[in-house]
């Protein structure tokens, strides 16, 4: 344990923490403004119950002594997590490193269902899912569980994060259905600079999320803080290209896309691969994304901000492409097929399809259970007023005159007209 | 010729839009207003403090149209922004006493009849 | 007393009212909105989402004129708000029954006749 | 069939709905608009350019009222939105045709006769 | 002194510095539109005056050697500031850590002010203050005065930082008074999301605050940072299920108040604490910060932002709590209540009432100063026009067109004008 | 090697990095919104193609072993760009800490040229730039070149990065010309608190600029640190005064703009001057960008964003300064002015002067070579439009209803309208 592994994983943690704000601005610039505080509080919301109830149990489930499976209790309620060393920093510092993490992987999966998802069914899923999903899938790749053991690469979360938040997405886009009006009416980004805000913290926090997976500040740190640099900026190079031979205009909300779908790619990859290797990935990584993005417009499915296509698809094309590109020369450790090692690629193959199969199913029953108890959505009348105003009972911008106070010796009866409205919104809206 | 006032629901300007120009109306200005009638108001929180929303998001639409084209718009905006819910808005007429062009000058019929442009 | 509503394009909005304070007409109430014309529509992406957006920016004005002041009115702004180009917009004229100064309460001529202020 | 036009300033608004509705007047639709008239200019620095915003931030309402509530509405808005310093605007008052509820497709003064709703 | 060290410092000051424009777009976001710019620039303004009032002045009072009230002039100037070590860093690295504290305190008593105080008179109060009342409490806490020698805990500035601004804040809301509308109209944010940006960065930064406090990258800099986690994420939580208890609706603004009033808690007990402790913390420290917020607005006091709720009550509590909770084993020092040192609450109880009772009385002497030689707050007109444009002559959003540009010819004459209107400001507005 | 360094140098860099979407907000918060998102891709598209091609090629002319004047092909597509140790860091690290300059440095420009320079010609022009011009002028003072062997002291960044750029901007407003309305019509910000959102996120960033530059965690980087607090703290200070004085408002668009110039004045001074110098020189460095940027605006020239004006007299300031102020006891090593060496006056004066000359000379050539090959500019009817729309088919804000969805079915058609609408734009609007 030293004084300089400490001091770059504490700024690490802070990085990944701020990347779920970060996220809430990439989301909310992107739907409608009537329902952008929904958006951005199906992020906020992680930051305080699932952060809660990841430090009470889910680490442990996760990260202590336990099977192939699943770890143990032994870690519930933070006993035995404490100052003691865990590698170069101390054990409850790996914990709350870890706990971004927890914290942010649901929040991903809110982008496939905003703008009609109800809000607590919504708590209340990604309460479930980060104990009985996300918990198990870490527990498998880097709590000693068997992928780890079959030999699966994820460097910073490709499959853990990633492809798990995508599948869940998926499945909740199925699940909870379409908005209504998708597919008919143009449903468009409110405030884009809000999106490339996200994108810009987003960068900059996932300088944490990969090197800090190094879990200290050595050279295999700054080889992933350099492949986390060079991989985004050649997606961002190659899909502007994309865009400029395609339609002569390269957007924003692309750019900003872009950015996103290069740091996921490279994110298994980070700490395994050369440079070269990292602008490699992120040229490859920008094409399946890239069409899919197109593709899915034209289909049914209202994966309202592309998670699968920039989460999945860039997660498992960045896991497989590890397994291509892992070099002994500069990870110290795993080969991949250019190093001599063809079988990772199936190794990393396996893994995906084993979070994507476990993901799936156990989002599915995790939705459908909760959907005997309450309505997973709001009704479509509701959809038109808005989620912020039903959902939350305030909005995002208002002009401030015209709206009329209550006082407080009415406040009783406009309690009551508030009981009316909410216990409405609360109840089946 | 008459200038058509309609206030509809931010939702269905999508539809109401659509309708107009299938009823070949092709010029329309609109403007995000804010209305109050009979709908149920919203009351919002804020910290500790709570505020009745006194109004509500609606869509201002402004059709100047000859007099022939008066009853045809009229439907068009009717069936297109009703919902039957309390808050549909409401259509005025008002009576127009000329209209100009301001690309050519051009004045009253003429200068609400579509010209060719290659859109 | 006439009502004067001009739909112009918003770059040219500077100009008009230049032109407008020429012409002497001191009060003026503009909002921003959106229309639709014969304009070429542009084509927006948004990821894979193509739109059409059928509506343009405008800059909406109106003014509350006595009668000899609605030539010198129109006047000035067909000459400042004019481009030449698909799009330039429209003047309306509507009657206006009555107009009142909230200030003072002055009614019609009187309630549109400046007064003297020290700006 | 009137449609009252009036310009007020945005910090009135709160009092001037008040005043409407207890004036009994139940529909109104605003929107912010910026104005000019007699009011002070302000000069605005942006690192080395000054600018005269000649433009000042107001609020219009647009009311269609049946032809007993004209003044009662008139002298509603007269009392609330009046300071008594210059800028507080103006009331237009403007001849209807024809109105329309979209909901029901009730017209004229059926269509601005209040319905009884639950809130 | 070492690199490491360092290394985690100069981090944990520039996320410090961070959080006073943090602070600006939490507070901002929360005005109306029309004085956006003026709350903003309230914070802003402590980024440069202040700094320098403090780095010449009254970094001395507070941290050279002195008695037991206050510090002396040896620093002043930044003489004798230098390399030399100062524990684990230099000297001038602590000063400049320091200095960052010294401007964001200042920069929180405005949210009980803004729409109202006149900006020349803000600025020469905070500039008083600074230097007359949060300099010398800094000393006595940190700089080895009385309340050090006391035995009073503040890890990272529960009294120094959050009692204290927030006992100004309320004695400047009842001296410069509500304003004109307040308690007759509805006053709303009018963007919720710029005060969620405020709320995430505040978090960001707030690792630098609390973990930085440490002063060193050691395991203290690890627990205290990952009790700045835990603590507010246990807020946030029990915060949104008071909001679904009682009406129905989590609210984002509250959302954003409860990472604030988390991080205000678990301040003066950061470095002290276990993290089981911190999430106890968390959860105790909403409950007299909620209902404050509601029941405040019901009163005649004007605390527009709420900085008393939020700070006063999070921070009297939070320092009242160290003296419950905190820990030998963990802080491998002072022990609290539960650790079998039950004086120690008293201790905490008798430093917040010393700084509440000093903060108070400094502050209403300077602003009763102050106000007999200038107007403190703007008149009723200009409050309707906002502070923008009367105080700052400029508008946060403008739609572009329609203003008129003054020509360099016409300049003298719109410098007259200018200088009518702004002097008019400037002058008695 | 040591890991306190990396730690340290990971951190830098990314401050660094995030210094780009920062200057997005600062440059897009005061353009007017119909060009917003054009102005923020300006410099987002930095953060793609500029980084690769700085990676593949401009790295290694600036920074491999050569002559003088430029570098050589040594370290082309990252060839021996390894994990070996470049002082106390991996070289690959020492070579993203340089890309993240690479990528802000041909963003700055962007500025001068903003509302109307076309997005495709715009591109074209820094990629050229990086390689043609940035290299080679990193080279003379960090790659071992001539300005290096003259013994030109350039902290972070004062020549080769500000003057350099705000050269080539000054050039490019001048090739591209102003904008149509420019002088007769008022163009003001858009989004001011954007704008001070890029302003606060620059200054955090730029922390890393600077006491990054140390490339280590030691001393050094604390000092540069420290004067990268105080200096701007001063600036802003400074400026408050000067607005005040002048005109009795101090302006939220001034104070970004004051802590911008404070920064860029210190950069190439950060680790040789001490703290009360850094004072001194904020206070000097305000006041020729100050009356710069008022004489400016009444000027033919339009440099919109007023990248001469703070940056290039900013930067010149700072370097001549730093010869001035240069102080061996504290930076260790070279002296200036005041500590008894005045040569290193006219040293400075002259490496800005030839930096000018250079940098000023080469633009030129590259615009007028990419003039003959597009058109650098659209044409008046699309200035009116705005940029987002016509050089990006998207919008900032939008409404949300009324845009009609293109179905599937009428894709091809509504591609041809779009390909007219967009082959216009990406052929001579
Ligand atoms: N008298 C009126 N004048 C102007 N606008 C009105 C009037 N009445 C209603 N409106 C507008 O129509 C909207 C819906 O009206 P409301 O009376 O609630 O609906 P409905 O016609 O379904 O009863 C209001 O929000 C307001 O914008
Ligand atoms: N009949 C109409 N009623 C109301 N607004 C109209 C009408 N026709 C056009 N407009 C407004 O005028 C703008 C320009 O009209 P358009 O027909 O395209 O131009 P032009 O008059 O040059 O042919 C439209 O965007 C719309 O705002
Ligand atoms: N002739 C007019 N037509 C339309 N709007 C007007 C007219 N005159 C004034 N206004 C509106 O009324 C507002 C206040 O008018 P002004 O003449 O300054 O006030 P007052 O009536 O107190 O003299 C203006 O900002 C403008 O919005």
């Amino acid at each position: 344990m030293n004084n300089a592994d400490i001091a770059w994983m504490l700024v690490a943690t802070a990085l990944v923490l701020l990347m779920t704000p970060a996220l809430a601005f990439f989301y909310g610039g992107l739907v409608r403004s009537k329902n952008v505080l929904n958006t951005m509080m199906m992020s906020f919301v992680a930051l305080g119950p699932v952060a809660v109830i990841w430090a009470l149990l889910g680490y442990s489930l996760a990260f202590a002594p336990g099977n192939g499976a699943i770890g143990s209790l032994a870690f519930a309620g933070l006993r035995g997590v404490g100052m003691e060393a865990h590698g170069a920093i101390p054990h409850l510092l790996f914990m709350a490193f870890q706990g971004t993490f927890a914290i942010i992987t649901p929040a991903l999966i809110s982008g496939a269902v905003v703008e009609r998802m109800r809000f607590n069914a919504y708590l209340a899923f990604i309460l479930l899912w980060v104990v009985g999903v996300y918990a198990p899938v870490a527990h498998w790749v880097w709590g000693g569980g068997f992928l780890a053991t079959m030999g699966a690469l994820d460097f910073a979360g490709g499959a853990v994060v990633h492809v798990n938040a995508a599948t869940a997405a998926l499945v909740a886009a199925v699940v909870v259905g379409p908005r209504k009006d998708y597919g008919r009416h143009a449903m468009l980004p409110h405030n884009v600079p809000f999106a490339m805000l996200g994108a810009g913290l987003l960068w900059f926090g996932w300088f944490g999320f990969n090197a800090g997976s190094a879990l200290s500040a050595g050279p295999t740190a700054a080889l992933a803080f350099t492949n986390t640099l060079l991989a985004p900026a050649t997606t961002l190079a190659v899909w502007t290209m994309f865009d400029l031979f395609r339609g002569g205009a390269a957007t924003a909300v692309g750019a900003a896309t872009a950015i996103v779908v290069g740091l996921v790619v490279v994110t298994p990859a980070a700490g395994y691969i050369s440079p070269l290797s990292a602008i490699a990935m992120g040229a490859l990584g920008a094409i399946p994304s890239y069409f899919a993005l197109i593709y899915r417009a034209k289909t049914k499915l209202d994966d309202s901000l592309d998670v699968v296509a920039a989460h999945g698809l860039g997660g498992a094309t960045g896991a497989i492409l590890t397994g291509v590109f892992a070099d002994a020369a500069w990870s110290g450790g795993p080969s991949g097929l250019i190093d001599g090692n063809p079988g990772q690629v199936l190794t990393q193959a396996a893994s995906v399809l084993i979070v994507l199969a476990y993901s799936g199913g156990a989002t599915f029953v995790i939705l459908k259970v909760l959907a005997l108890m309450m309505p997973l959505r709001i009704t479509g009348r509701v959809e038109g007023v808005g989620l912020d105003v039903t959902q939350h009972g305030e909005e995002a911008y208002t002009a401030g005159d015209g709206a009329i106070l209550v006082k407080p010796k009415e406040a009783s009866i406009a309690h009551g007209v508030a009981d009316v409205v909410v216990s409405e919104s609360g109840g089946g809206l | 010729m008459k200038l058509i006032v309609a206030i509809i629901r931010p939702e269905q300007l999508s539809d109401v839009l659509e309708a107009l120009f299938h009823a070949d109306v092709r010029g329309v200005t609109i403007s995000r207003v804010q209305g109050h009638g009979g709908e149920i108001e919203h009351v919002e929180n804020y910290r500790g403090t709570s505020v009745k929303m006194a109004l509500a998001e609606k869509v201002r639409l402004e059709i100047g149209v000859s007099n022939h084209f008066v009853q045809p718009t009229i439907d068009a905006i009717l069936s297109a922004a009703r919902t039957g819910e309390v808050g549909d808005g409401k259509i005025l007429v008002l009576p127009i006493e000329k209209i100009y062009r301001i690309r050519t000058g051009e004045q009253d019929q003429d200068a609400v009849t579509p010209v060719h442009s290659d859109s």
